[in-house]
């Protein structure tokens, strides 16, 4: 029993660059959730995306239908596929108060702000399996792998999602990606 | 049925490919684009049994899908924004030759400037040219009623193109669950194509010349008309008939939200009425008592039935996308239109919103609801009939 | 609604659509049976379709049907033994 | 062939709507003598569209689709692919005037070329815009008159044969009126391939070029003999020279311009020099194919 | 001022080269192409000092005055029917790139089958796209209005493009006397050449790239309505101005015909209400007491003039010589509308006449009035306000 | 000219919204270079509507009218005419893309080029529609991946600059941003001269053919190399082959055409068998061209 | 004083065949009445005329403005430029009970109707003085000047009107034939 | 209404008109200065006009802006001396 089954509606923010597949990662969570019984939306920042750009995407998860198509404004959790951009980009913006943030780090960001954070290094993980695409280490599904352990979304499903969305030797490495950042992801507490 | 996590764009694919449509041919723009794409990637995979004709604009777009039509097989498009202006000459011929063929409609501004966010501006441009006009919240909607508009279209009381209609990145991008219905349920659901007339080799049939008899000819237009009426009752039987196989009715024309016992009235149409239902839920839990009414059906305009269940309210909000600048809101004009007609005298507030893709919620709508009960009340009628939100 | 249907915009050959255009002329072709050879080429180029021809023996025997001939004068300047003359009708 | 296999059947019917000498009902006889009930006809605007006379008949018996001005080829590709999906046997012809074909309609019909459409274009090319009045396309000749050319064009005429074999379709040919046994093979010839064919067939319009009616074929054959038209077919990027043209790459034996020029209204008022510079362009003209046929 | 007699194209062309025009790019068409033709003539022959591009389509022809005008330079293009659909992209554009611009619109029925008569589907399609849109009863108001519009789009507080409509044949190839003013005349009238902004060499402007603030966006669109708005004044005043200069005043937006003692109202546009002039004198005799209120302008929507003058009025027939098709004529709906948002009552009934070129005459007019007073007097109201004239 | 010889005025702004190696910056940085203060762009839709960025700044500066897709070149037409009435002098580019210049706007292009307007239009050709997302376009090479073409393009790339020399206008030239110093003079030139001038640029695109950003450079070289890209003049019909592709009228002195190929990801499914088809269109391309320039 | 000033409106149809100039007809006729002070109309029969076919234009002329934009169901006055077209075209219908006929013919037409029947041999004027284009004769403008005499416009009115609207030769021998079939014409009487 | 009214489409040339782009970098191109031959080339083909050229002794001394640079590595594929490399920042 995780986040998702207590709260009628959770909003979601993903911070990544062109190229680095944000847009997938909402998409795989919000499937996910949906094969645990759930409702969600996910979209991209509606913008025009160049490789490398900082870029954003949503999501929606909840009990019910989800009515509202309007951005999030409010997130109550946001996800950092690259922790660089944190420096350009303040991915902490409209975040609830005692908001979720998930963090692709090999170690504890500084931050000064009262959040509930976890971090795992999806960036050694893609490394490690070999997930690199034109010198960019893959992380977005790994993401996804701890993000679903901080919402109680079932591993399960996440690995179906992947499995349906990707096909073979891509779908395999994202499926052990996922899996061992869903193992290794951990909660640092408040900054 | 399976159940996927789809984009409106994808469930548009999904549809045209369930339907055994055999004539694809769509000119890229953004976001219509991924519905393209995704049929291209169909066809290159064999996945679907589709001839792709990639044509070099929007206008022969719809003139490649005219000519298989007129040809004799089910055939679709699918466009947005500049694109539908460019081929709008043709959206106009086709109707009034009476080919039954399908668009789908990624609505989206018009420029200057250059802008891909959404507004109906696109869309409710081609409210004269005697398609049928649906629009959609959901993308289950957007697939339902691409599958439907086939067999609408092709019902020998209509004969006419129809269009759906599903809002910029909102919907076309936007995923969520979607149930994909069985091969075998659409098969049992869309018959055979039909189609007024078919040129065939060997079979001299002239379609288009000079009329000689201008009042027959007259009436050929104003039959364009009727048939849009006589699609009132065939959207009905469809869209009934889909909710026996699929367990989804969407109400025909329109569909209503707590309108009953409703005092108040919001009137919109496409994906921002998702966030009508929440704010009326608010609004509700505030006291004031408003019901949603989603006209789904732009052409036929649906004012006998909006009416119906505006009768008796002390209020009605109409929410535009777009306006007919120089006057007002395309839905409001439609409607206020029709209740003046029939001498109906409801205050009615024509609000344009969510010009050139600014976002609107359902806070923004609790406000906009707030504000029409309090100059209601407070005027007995409405001070100024046309308002742009935000205000200045 | 099908073919047939008035309400379509569709049309069948007819002949005479604009009705019997030789009203239009204002001079006539007229064949010397004795000169023509009946090579055929006026018929070939009448625009009109109104010359009509008949084998004979291995020579075409041409007709011109002056309900609907406009006149225009093609079959006599291709006519290569002048066999045909347009006489006024002014 | 002879004129003696020719079939009789009518596809242009007596009583028509076209002015009297019309070069487009004649080029509309030998598509009909060529095809016959192979062909489906996709007509944008232009004469041929009154041609067929009023609703609810028609002076042309061929099946036929009218359409929008600049839509043509894209309509007939979607006929073509259709019926070929139907498993109907025959031939999509469309027939378009020079105006569009190479103005409003020209993007439309590059587009279908590129894509090598299973289509037939027949360009009609009276050097005009006659149905709305003789108003001035990008295929009027240089120092022709028009309604919107007073003083005569101070262009070239598009070289649309040219610009259409750039386009590396299977088969462009040019034709004329006044030879048509010619064309009518050349019309078959396409038929019998796959792929997009363009067929360029030069008419005069006794209206629009204010000659006498019942010149028309004079006209037509005046311009192959003075070398300002040429008949030939391209495959492959390959001209050949068409036996009618053929003896005119010898320039001796073409006959001066002047004397085709001269006996047109249109060009009542071009000027000498203007002759001579159309002289050169006829020579370049012929240069350019000559190299492209070695 | 000479009198001559002219044709409504030939006035076109007049009123063109009176207001030293620059640049004009046109495409021919049937009914339009006596426009082009003469205005050729007047610059081969020296008499009018006009560049001509003679382009290759509509769109082009659009595109081309659009481009001279954004330069610096005053500009003009005509169309009709198939024409103005084929740029109708451009008429979006133009008008939301805020340049000033003037197009004359020979109204003609859209095909298929091919037709070259009159109504006004072409003219009223484009009612939403931000231009004003003004129609002309008679060839002096042909060569009136064309001149005016060119000082009205030009104003500041407007700097939109602007439309005169004028019906095909019956204006545009009817010959009747007309009064051409004197060159300074005109010339004192209209100012030089003002718009919003210029693209010059060395200055980088740049017109047209993606909005960052969608609110902002949203405004702009939301001003081009303003801008109409504001047009009414600038119009009322340009009319007074003109009428002082030659003796002709036509009403602003409207013009009215015996409308003060009137019980019923014609309300229509376009040529035809010549033949409404004609009628009402003769239902006068027949004891119903009518009048007759021309739209002038069709953009901006004259709702509150029309209010002034019909309320307390019995009973309103508005004719529209064309449909959007599934709802209602374009006139009906904007002026319905706008009466139901003022909350007046007054029986109002649309017919849909004189499609597709078929003749309507006083004869016509006097038995719809007639069955109209008889209509609202047994019913109280009007039974069904939508109909198709003639009836079947 | 030498780099030295070139202003160094930014007209592309750092900070832009260009992907990273993107070719029609670089383009438009040769276009400043060219041709400075004195132009006007007018630039339908395409990458470059997006790599100006964001209202109210531009990445981009030239005074710049973006337009419809398919409407730039008589937006052009029309500024050209209006500075020249109102005595303004300078040079009127349009800067399209290939859809907009081989496709939607091809009879724009057409239509202007046969009137020979005052302007120079640039086609930066990265061979497909890279705006929404890399879509065939007519310019796309046979062979190549598109997400319109998952199974490779079946058709042959439209030969533009053979298209526009068809159309006898004054100036057609080819150029690649490999060669700036070649594209510079060039577009130099075609200022200089009135009319209708054509500049054909390639573009090679690293997202669109998937190839890694720091190698846009190498992949116009290597089009230049095989010969699958030729560099030329054309003047009244006749080319001259330009310096940098000289060396490769000798085939034997082109490199193997997959060189060019197996680098680009959009290639990576094609036959070999296809390959031999695009090495015998490029040897007949090199024919026709030689030809024209004898 | 002729008819023209004694009705409130006349309405006139004029038939020949395309080419023939009958638009032309109907323009001289208005503008020359405008010149007498008249408010006159004059549009084609809209039709898509080719040479040598049946056309009809029509005129309006009254003492004030004209204000009905519709064709001309009954004509008071036909006049008929090319006699050989009234074998394929009815040109009295609709015409007028006592109505007006002008015809270009040199012999007295057999005509089954009462009307007020005008010949004038305009035929023979256009001949005589080489008012000839391609193979026909230009007999419109003789026409306007015989209708002018019956209808009671000043000839020098179509004069002027004649010399405004054409130039150079064509107007002075077109002057001489409007002045020919001006004193030619003859009341023929009933039919 | 005239050019400065927020309300028209205008725009006006604006350095980092979409932000600091040095932060779409995952790689960073280096120069030695020691290798640098002054010849300019980076500087001729940067496509983002990052590169910033100085007369020094005729010879070009080359600097790189990294707030806008986005790191695409054109200059290092196209520098004669191989003066500059590309540097993971990842
Ligand atoms: C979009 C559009 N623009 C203009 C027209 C008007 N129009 C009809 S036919 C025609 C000219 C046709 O010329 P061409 O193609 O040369 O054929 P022709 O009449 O000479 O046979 C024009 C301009 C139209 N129907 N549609
Ligand atoms: C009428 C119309 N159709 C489609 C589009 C969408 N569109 C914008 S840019 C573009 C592709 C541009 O491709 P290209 O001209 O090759 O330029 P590139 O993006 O490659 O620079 C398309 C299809 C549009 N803006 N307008
Ligand atoms: S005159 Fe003309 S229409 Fe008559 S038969 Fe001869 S060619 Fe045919
Ligand atoms: S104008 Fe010329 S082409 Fe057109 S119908 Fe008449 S003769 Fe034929
Ligand atoms: S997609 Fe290609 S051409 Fe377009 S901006 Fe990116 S690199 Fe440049
Ligand atoms: S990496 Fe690219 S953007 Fe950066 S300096 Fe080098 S060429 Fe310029």
């Amino acid at each position: 029993m995780g986040l998702i089954a207590e709260r009628s509606l959770i909003e979601l923010r993903f911070h990544g660059r062109g190229g680095q597949g944000a847009v997938t990662a909402a998409h795989i969570t919000v499937d996910s959730a949906v094969r645990d019984g759930f409702w969600g939306t996910a979209f991209p920042f509606f913008g025009a995306e160049r490789r490398g750009a900082p870029v954003a995407a949503f999501a929606r998860l909840s009990r019910g239908r989800v009515m509202t198509r309007s951005m999030v404004r409010n997130p109550d959790v946001v996800v950092v596929l690259d922790p660089s951009i944190m420096s350009y980009v303040n991915v902490f913006d409209g975040l609830k108060d005692r908001g979720i943030v998930v963090i692709n780090s090999p170690t504890r960001p500084n931050i000064s702000r009262e959040v509930k954070l976890y971090t795992v290094n999806a960036t050694r993980i893609a490394l490690d399996l070999g997930l690199v695409l034109a010198g960019w280490p893959l992380v977005n599904i790994a993401m996804v792998g701890a993000l679903s352990r901080v919402l109680g979304i079932r591993l399960d499903s996440v690995l179906e999602s992947i499995r349906n969305m990707l096909s073979g030797r891509m779908a395999e490495l994202n499926v052990t990606a996922a899996e061992r950042a869903y193992h290794e992801v951990s909660e640092i507490g408040g900054g | 049925m399976v159940k996927l996590t789809l984009t409106g764009n994808h469930c548009v694919a999904y549809a045209v490919k369930l339907s055994r449509v055999k004539v694809v041919s769509a000119y890229p723009i953004t976001p219509q684009t991924t519905i393209v794409e995704k049929l291209s990637e169909m066809v290159d995979s064999g996945d679907a049994d589709i001839k792709m004709i990639r044509v070099e604009s929007e206008h022969s777009a719809l003139s490649a899908v005219y000519g298989a039509a007129t040809a004799g097989v089910r055939a679709f498009t699918a466009t947005s924004s500049h694109g539908l202006l460019y081929m709008h000459e043709m959206v106009w011929w086709t109707a009034q030759a009476r080919v039954p063929l399908v668009m789908a409609v990624v609505t989206r501004t018009i420029g200057p400037p250059w802008n891909i966010w959404t507004d109906h501006h696109d869309i409710m441009g081609q409210r004269d040219t005697g398609w049928l006009i649906v629009m959609a919240e959901t993308n289950q909607e957007v697939l339902d009623e691409t599958i439907k508009l086939f067999r609408i279209t092709e019902d020998p009381r209509v004969f006419l193109p129809g269009m759906v209609g599903l809002d910029a990145f909102i919907l076309s991008h936007t995923v969520e669950p979607v149930e994909v219905p069985e091969q075998e349920v659409v098969d049992s659901f869309l018959p055979e194509r039909r189609q007024p007339y078919t040129i065939r080799f060997g079979d001299p049939l002239i379609m288009g010349n000079i009329p000689s008899d201008l009042l027959l000819n007259a009436k050929m237009r104003w039959d364009v008309h009727e048939a849009l009426g006589r699609s009132t009752q065939v959207i009905d039987e469809v869209d009934r008939e889909w909710g026996k196989l699929t367990g989804r009715y969407y109400g025909g024309l329109v569909e209503c939200y707590r309108c009953e016992d409703a005092d108040f009235l919001f009137i919109g149409a496409g994906a921002w009425v998702g966030d009508m239902r929440l704010a009326i839920d608010k609004l509700r839990d505030m006291g004031y008592r408003f019901g949603v009414l989603k006209v789904r059906y732009i052409r036929p305009f649906p004012g006998a039935r909006i009416l119906e269940i505006a009768r008796g309210k002390k209020g009605v909000v109409v929410l535009d996308r777009s306006i007919s600048a120089g006057s007002a809101g395309p839905i409001f004009l439609d409607l206020a239109a029709y209740f003046q007609g029939k001498n109906v005298t409801i205050p009615i507030k024509n609000v344009v919103a969510g010009l050139a893709g600014f976002d609107v919620n359902y806070e923004d709508f609790v406000k906009i609801g707030e504000r029409f009960v309090n100059e209601v009340s407070e005027v007995g009628w409405v001070e100024n009939h046309l308002e742009f939100y935000p205000l200045r | 609604m099908e073919v047939g249907n008035p309400l379509l915009p569709l049309s069948r050959p007819k002949i005479g659509v604009q009705g019997a255009t030789g009203s239009w002329r204002f001079r006539k072709p007229e064949i010397d049976q004795g000169k023509c050879i009946g090579c055929g080429i006026c018929w070939l180029y009448c625009p009109d379709s109104v010359i009509d021809v008949e084998d004979v023996g291995g020579r075409f025997k041409v007709r011109v049907d002056y309900v609907y001939c406009k006149g225009c004068g093609v079959c006599a300047s291709v006519c290569p033994t002048k066999a045909i003359r347009m006489v006024s009708e002014v | 062939m002879t004129i003696r296999d020719l079939p009789r059947e009518k596809y242009v019917l007596p009583g028509n709507a076209a002015c009297p000498g019309c070069p487009e009902t004649m080029g509309l006889r030998y598509v009909g003598m060529a095809l016959g009930r192979r062909a489906i006809l996709v007509i944008p605007a232009g004469c041929t569209s009154i041609i067929q006379g009023l609703h609810p008949g028609s002076g042309l018996s061929f099946p036929i689709i009218n359409v929008a001005f600049a839509s043509s080829d894209a309509v007939a590709e979607g006929v073509a692919v259709a019926k070929e999906l139907l498993g109907e046997d025959g031939v999509v012809v469309v027939w378009a005037g020079d105006g569009a074909t190479a103005d409003i309609g020209f993007a439309t019909l590059s587009g279908a070329a590129e894509r090598n459409g299973n289509i037939i274009h027949v360009c009609v090319d009276n050097e005009a815009y006659m149905n709305t009045g003789i108003q001035r396309s990008s295929l009027t000749p240089k120092g022709a008159w028009t309604t919107t050319t007073w003083r005569g064009k101070t262009e070239s005429k598009k070289n649309m044969p040219l610009i259409m074999m750039s386009h590396g379709i299977p088969y462009v040919a040019t034709a004329s009126v006044a030879y048509p046994l010619d064309f009518i093979e050349k019309l078959r010839k396409a038929a019998s391939m796959r792929g997009f064919k363009y067929i360029h067939l030069h008419a005069p319009c006794p209206v629009g070029w204010r000659f006498d009616p019942s010149e028309t074929v004079e006209m037509a054959r005046l311009a192959i003999e003075t070398g300002m038209w040429v008949l030939l077919e391209a495959e492959k990027g390959k001209i050949t020279i068409s036996p009618p043209s053929r003896p005119y790459i010898d320039k001796s034996r073409r006959k001066p311009i002047v004397e085709y020029l001269k006996r047109q209204g249109r060009f009542r008022e071009i000027s000498e020099e203007l002759v001579r510079e159309i002289e050169k362009e006829v020579d370049e003209y012929w240069s350019t194919i000559l190299k492209l046929s070695s």
